[in-house]
């Protein structure tokens, strides 16, 4: 039997043990009703050799070799071969949470550099243990903010900028709470959120500002501004980051005067493959003065019977185990594997391969864009600074664009129709580190040729 | 102990052959940034540590030594179902043609990953009895989430706003409180009685206009099957609220029982310990929601679609524009559901079935082993389903040794330990859930290893109090640590000594 | 720098330490007309990203995803996956022969149960820790046995059933030592050595016998009677097996009345990708008796201090670290890793997983058999008992139709042609338990149609 | 201790998800075999253990984690170049694209890995200043076969039948001799003077007309570099002899100093020490040769040729009729060859010179902190190359500890043993080689260890004779072992107990 040691000699004697005959037995408590005669309705099963030829056939169905200009909250990074090579160990990747500290020693240290480590790259004084992604990481931050904000209204500003998925989880898990989610425009030129067009947001009128940087569309964010003017209403300020783009760009917890009280996003971009959306995992920062209120598992240095340091899983009141209908969060299994992923991330990185990295992404980024302005017909929408995306103007919808590149071996973007009526005709594009320059004119050549096709179409249908 | 990777770490320390090369990276670097980039720089880099690659395997290799896991220690840690995570699963999941695909390129790049995800559907409606399922749920938690907004959002979509109140039983797993406050509604703790049934009376008094439904998990965290299931159902369904089924515990009835048959609207399921996903140590695991027909409207997008063509779409906001909403920025753990539904296909129904027989009789077999070596369980009149109870009451009177002594000297003998202290109405409990894939000798060794302790427990406590005292990992691991300190003096993140 | 942790400041500091000023001075002991004052000529170092791209497009060139029919020494097996993921964990992968044992014990234990186990399966009495692949370790099986009996002549009897590279490379080991390999025919209807056309070699006129079983062709050997006779004349008898075949055929431990004096062969079946040829491993066992001449590593249980087991390598005064010219054998690293998995392997396999495997390697080629033999012009060169591999005649010669055979996705063998004149238009063909009865159908039809196409080109070319 | 797998073993336990399913394999199972087929089959199944697939995921993972190895410890094993092996370098040879390919099938097929092939032997050319490379030996010492047999049809091919005698210093690796014997040579030593050189006069004594070649390892296993090798070529060639280059310590020099430009006629490279690709506690390696334009016919077959077009094609018998001919059934050790092109692409040749600059760097600095702090190296006159040794002879004669004590010891303290009592012309020696993938922070633990290592030495010689105590391994691995009592009475293998 798969995967059940137990040979029919092994059953007899611990049914004998047990002074029962038959394995249905030991279902006598349940109505019998309930007991489901028949075998139920799956697929027979397989044995590993066919399993493992079906789902080749599956992978290689999906494995185009397609050169990657899309990102959108998701991006292809180099990914360091020890990183999985390692992360994949069997003492990391089946254990449980490490709940006997003593016997999970490995773990938990690996969580207490991890918190190290991303509370150094976002500036912040605490981080968690993971939450499942930047979305919802994003969710509970505001979350979080109302609770720590009761004499602030229950409402929250959040930016029309933001990753439009963002939005919708927020929307999602908010629901409940009777939370207000307030939007705020962009602005149509330099694609960013305008400061001081929220000077109609009366102090203690929202609990806090959300600010993205980079924004959804790669455009850079005036976190300064922005962060003094929600201080100044008595609002606490979200920061929501990549977290590769910190080894260039300033930390959340350095915005403004007094830094964002929160920072929080999606660390897929630190060593976590795409695999089509997930696992991938979301992090969370904030003041100390806020440690209480975070949600989820955090680890902490103590020390031994013997006076030698340890770890342990630590300020467990917050959490539902304990706490129950009073918790931080209803969360429990969090997303630890990846966090193993990412501390060994950033430690092969170090602050010089990180800095080189986010600073690669960003020049590719930078050129395709200069490369894309050569071809007729393209632009750049917005004018403002940029980090690492660019949203294009096409003379055309983008869609059949997209199909047409994706025949052709790119993945050329995201079409931003669907999400905004006025980005019509509008493409999400970037080039991290994994691209070339040559990947890049490859791009612009293909594309510059289907534009023409397309226009060459628009004529004859004339 | 391994010192900090911050403690290997030297100024000026690099991979170069993670650097990257090439016009772009050292001509445009970061030196030569646009100017308009300026005043967005971080001045400080940020404080990681600068180490060699040797230095990072090292450390992680030999921190991945100090741990207890499936693959190296038994692990009867009772709620969590930690059995055997088949590595086929993990390895197939690693092909490059799943890694490297990006959530938001066509369905056409995706019809391989898609007939897994549509098919492992198809197949936890068949086992489960349910309507409909979405797999986007991130975990358990977020898969009660998940359930208990539906039952929001039907009560709302019906016009019956005034059913603020969702009922838990008192054994219930944190979550399912957490939960219920967090979709807006408020508590109501149902007793238990003497033989871990949920009190019928007390449940019939409770219910009323305001009830929304009832969170119960079935077998419960107490490690009996609630019996009176049907009747329950009904209760809670002739007041017109609905049945939510907390799955952590369908390893001990999978393939034998259908949460659908009982009378369930809703449920969550946890491919972390039922379909042998592995935990990672914490996640990442997947807690995939199904419904009865009513409550398929709102099921959470996106899920898979399949065209009359064969080919497979995701269903969003468009096709569903009931649903509950978005959970995930994308679409889910997608890479625990791909082992999840590997885990299924080599099962099959007759092979769930073997894990629910295997498993229970692991749970019955050791309870009786340690009821016979004198062993308190909770409820001694019941069978076990796939785990049990054992209380130290007696023990803790006797010697003053509690479950947690118990539980930090079993680590020595090479065993992880139970959950303890839950579910928190039997006094110095132990949760032991053995799972279907240990064999009866290590069941055997781990009897003799509770025998063993009792003894030490009788013959020298303190020994106990102090235990553990050597662990079973390179340089014999720590000596119990102090969970006092850790929380009132949080220390959460390493500091350089100024 | 990759992989080297010097920093500026360490490599000074070093410098210091040995009072010199510049890395060049370490080398002032070298002539300086040798010292290469030039970069040499090799490409630019890649990063790991450009080099992991340049590898998947690499390996994506060779991977088609062919249905394999093709044996001849390598065989398409499953490979459970916990196989090569517990094998490569880095304790494993990254250490070297276990010399000091103390530090080795989990290397070590491997090999004693590798030891334990291929004894079992072989029914040698001691089996050595590994040779590089078959065809060497006939080679030095060869070598042991003339050395082994020094009152025979130094003389071989080699069949022609062997496989012919290992043929060739027994003669490329055998070139300095002045044996003469004596070449022994075949039946040409049975495929197999005919024990009856030996007896013109008289008593110690040879020193050992190889018997390989199934042999090239996938013929089944007369292994009892051949072992017998050569028995009688006083020479040893030198194994040669598929050691997967051995889950169902009779182990040469148990050959005639005494058994093969030797058993040696390839390892690969045994959990090892095929990988183009390489990394297999050489096995090889023996009687006691001959123990002391068997060349390799050896793995041995002993006590230590406390009365304790443990495992060291032992019988180290066999080996050229010690014996030097007069070693048994100049092998010195040997397959270790390799080892690890096989022993993976059959625990994972066990007894009946080895044995059902075997047999569905066999139905599957038998299928195969009955398969091709419908179609016109194709039939089984040989009538004689086979295990897993067998000769087919084609009507036509064998290479082109290979060439065609693997455009439409299908590796149909092996063209004999150019081992043996007489085989002209024969493949050598198998199909393991990784073939299904669809799969032989496809091979079989794709087969017809192509035999067809040519019998039709044939025509017109009339 | 892990108990033996055997041990865990119990009849019928199986791992069905291996057997194979579907009709041939029921319908036509063993049980059906046909008539034919019978006498051949084995009576009696194998002795294998009877395991489930969790025992042997456990126990085999236990048994990892008890030894050491570089991904876990520093491992200063000289000679054998134990140095970081890029984890990368693994992963690709790991490719599903490379491992499924079947050595047979065509080279259409097969043009991916053999680019990397033919591109590897360029590579080798260029770096050793040999004409040609063949990539076929699986080892260092097959390399050395595949050499001297050159050496020997190169003679034979000129008619040249008398060179019968190869000389070889006695500070050669065991292999160098047995590999000479193997060829049918008789080998000849040549004394080594007090400074690690190679005696010239006892040399320029031993050459005549019976000399096939000199074999030698430069910078020599003494750890000094063989300063007299032009001289000593010249000799050799001047007596008709051919120069064999064992190149195991090629570590210390690659990218800097080339054995063609010092005049070897034939060499061999360890893939497992030069070029990274990991040692798998004794194999697989790879022992490519590369030789001078005059050995050039000889080289061992297949080779990877290039055609015209680009594509890559075998070299074999056919194109080259003088071969010395195959040394494995395929091709060698592919996978091995890949990891090395790997390695070699991402170093190139800046990178290669500093790995032999920083293998020197970090070997001299070692020994001049050890040489500080009292040992006693054994050419203190010398620089090292990439290793060097330290002679306990003192020490020995002083308090009666060993080269072997010291090493035990070293293992408590979680460094892997330098090795020892080789070369054997040095007594109690260590041979120590730290590689250049070692930080300076290493090397200064170790000397610390050696430190405190003597001074217990000193004060408590019977502690390192009866080391190791604690080695850091799960539950603290064994004390010393006896080899003796292995080698009086082997016990090979496990037997069940009657
Ligand atoms: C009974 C029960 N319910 C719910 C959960 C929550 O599941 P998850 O941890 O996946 O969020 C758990 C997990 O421990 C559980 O045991
Ligand atoms: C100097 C020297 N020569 C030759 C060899 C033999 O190489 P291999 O072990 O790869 O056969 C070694 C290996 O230890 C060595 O150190």
């Amino acid at each position: 039997m798969p995967f059940i040691p137990h040979t029919a000699n092994d059953t007899q004697e611990m049914l004998a043990v047990l002074e029962i005959d038959h394995l249905e037995t030991l279902f006598e408590e349940v109505p019998p009703e309930l007991l489901h005669p028949d075998q139920i309705d799956l697929p027979e099963p397989l044995g590993e050799m066919a399993l493992a030829r079906l789902m080749r056939e599956r992978a290689s169905q999906d494995e185009r070799g397609l050169l990657c200009f899309t990102g959108g909250g998701a991006y292809e990074h180099h990914i360091p071969a020890a990183i999985w090579e390692i992360a994949s160990r069997g003492e990391f990747y089946s254990a449980y949470t490490p709940y006997q500290a003593e016997a999970s020693q490995g773990t938990l240290q690996v969580l207490y550099e991890y918190q190290t480590m991303m509370a150094g790259l976002t500036a912040m004084e605490v981080v968690n243990a993971s939450l499942y992604d930047g979305a919802t990481a994003l969710g509970e931050a505001i979350l979080m903010a109302v609770r720590a904000k009761p004499d602030c209204a229950r409402r929250v500003l959040l930016p029309a900028t933001l990753h439009p998925h963002y939005r919708q989880v927020v929307q999602t898990l908010l629901n409940g709470q009777e939370i207000e989610i307030v939007p705020l425009p962009f602005c149509n030129t330099g694609g960013h959120t305008v400061p001081e067009s929220l000077h109609h947001h009366p102090a203690r009128s929202f609990a806090a500002l959300v600010i993205p940087q980079p924004n959804f569309f790669g455009i850079l964010e005036e976190v300064h501004a922005l962060t003094n003017w929600a201080h100044q209403q008595g609002g606490l300020v979200i920061g929501l980051v990549n977290p590769l783009s910190l080894g260039l760009l300033q930390p959340p917890g350095l915005w403004g005067d007094q830094g964002a009280d929160i920072a929080c996003g999606d660390g897929q971009p630190l060593g976590i493959p795409l695999s089509s959306g997930g696992p991938y995992f979301g992090f969370m920062g904030c003041k100390q003065a806020y440690l209480r209120q975070m949600p989820g598992r955090i680890a902490g240095r103590t020390k031994d019977k013997q006076g030698k340091e340890g770890f342990v899983l630590t300020l467990q009141a917050r959490e539902q185990h304990i706490r129950r209908a009073k918790a931080t969060s209803n969360i429990c299994t969090n997303q630890g594997l990846m966090t193993v992923a990412a501390t060994l991330y950033l430690s092969l990185l170090g602050p010089e391969g990180l800095h080189r990295t986010a600073a690669a992404c960003h020049a590719n980024t930078a050129d395709l864009a200069r490369q894309m302005q050569t071809v007729a017909g393209l632009s750049c929408l917005f004018d403002r600074p940029f980090f690492h995306e660019i949203v294009l103007q096409l003379p055309c919808p983008a869609p059949p664009i997209l199909a047409r590149l994706e025949q052709l071996g790119i993945s050329g973007g995201i079409a931003l129709a669907p999400y905004d009526g006025l980005l019509r005709d509008c493409l999400l594009v970037c080039a991290t580190e994994t691209r070339t320059p040559a990947d890049n004119s490859r791009f612009a050549h293909t594309l510059k040729t289907l534009l023409a096709e397309e226009k060459g179409h628009g004529t004859s249908d004339f | 102990m391994e010192p900090l990777i911050f403690e290997w770490s030297r100024s000026q320390r690099h991979n170069s052959q993670h650097h990257p090369v090439g016009a772009a990276a050292t001509e445009n670097g970061a030196g030569s940034l646009e100017a308009a980039l300026r005043p967005f720089l971080r001045q400080q880099p940020p404080p990681l540590p600068e180490v060699s690659e040797l230095d990072v395997v090292r450390h992680f290799t030999r921190l991945s030594q100090q741990n207890f896991s499936v693959d190296t220690h038994f692990y009867p840690l009772g709620s969590c179902t930690m059995k055997y995570n088949p590595r086929i699963c993990n390895t197939m999941a690693m092909l490059p043609g799943f890694l490297q695909r990006h959530p938001l390129s066509s369905t056409a790049t995706g019809q391989g990953v898609m007939a897994c995800l549509y098919e492992l559907q198809e197949m936890l409606c068949n086992l489960t009895g349910m309507a409909a399922v979405s797999l986007t749920p991130m975990a358990g938690a977020q898969g009660e989430f998940a359930g208990v907004a539906m039952i929001r959002a039907y009560h709302q979509a019906r016009g019956d706003g005034n059913r603020t109140e969702m009922l838990i039983p008192d054994a219930a797993h944190g979550t399912n409180p957490a939960t219920a406050t967090l979709c807006g509604f408020t508590v109501r703790e149902i007793p238990t009685d003497g033989s871990g049934n949920v009190q019928l009376e007390a449940l019939q008094a409770a219910v009323g206009p305001n009830t929304a439904g009832l969170m119960l998990t079935n077998p419960s965290t107490l490690g009996v099957f609630e019996r009176h299931i049907r009747q329950i159902a009904q209760i809670i369904h002739a007041a017109g609220g609905l049945l939510y089924y907390d799955g952590a515990n369908l390893n001990a009835i999978a393939g034998r029982i259908r949460p659908g048959d009982m009378g369930f609207d809703a449920i969550h399921l946890n491919v972390h310990k039922t379909f042998a996903t592995p935990h990672g140590g914490g996640g990442p695991g997947a807690g995939p929601v199904g419904v009865a027909e009513r409550l398929r409207p709102f099921l959470p997008v996106p899920m898979v679609g399949r065209q009359p063509t064969g080919s497979y779409i995701w269903l969003t906001e468009q096709e569903c524009p009931q649903t509950i909403g978005r959970l995930s920025a994308f679409y889910g753990n997608i890479g625990v559901l791909i082992r999840a539904y590997a885990y299924l296909r080599l099962t099959g129904a007759a092979g769930m079935r073997r894990v629910a027989d295997y498993a229970t009789l692991n749970a019955n077999y050791l309870m009786a082993r340690l009821t016979q070596a004198g062993f308190q369980t909770a409820f001694p009149a019941r069978r076990a389903t796939h785990e049990f109870i054992i209380t130290l009451k007696a023990e803790a009177r006797q010697v003053g040794v509690t479950a947690l002594d118990f539980a930090k000297r079993l680590l020595d003998y090479g065993f992880y330990a139970p959950t303890i202290y839950f579910p928190m109405l039997v006094p110095e409990c132990l949760l032991i859930e053995p799972t279907e894939t240990e064999s009866k000798e290590t069941l055997d060794r781990f009897v003799e290893a509770m025998i063993a302790i009792r003894q030490e427990a009788m013959s020298n406590p303190q020994w106990l109090r102090d235990a553990p005292h050597a662990i079973p990992v390179p340089g014999g691991g720590c000596s119990r640590l102090d969970d006092t300190l850790a929380a009132r003096k949080p220390d959460l993140r390493w500091q350089p000594q100024p």
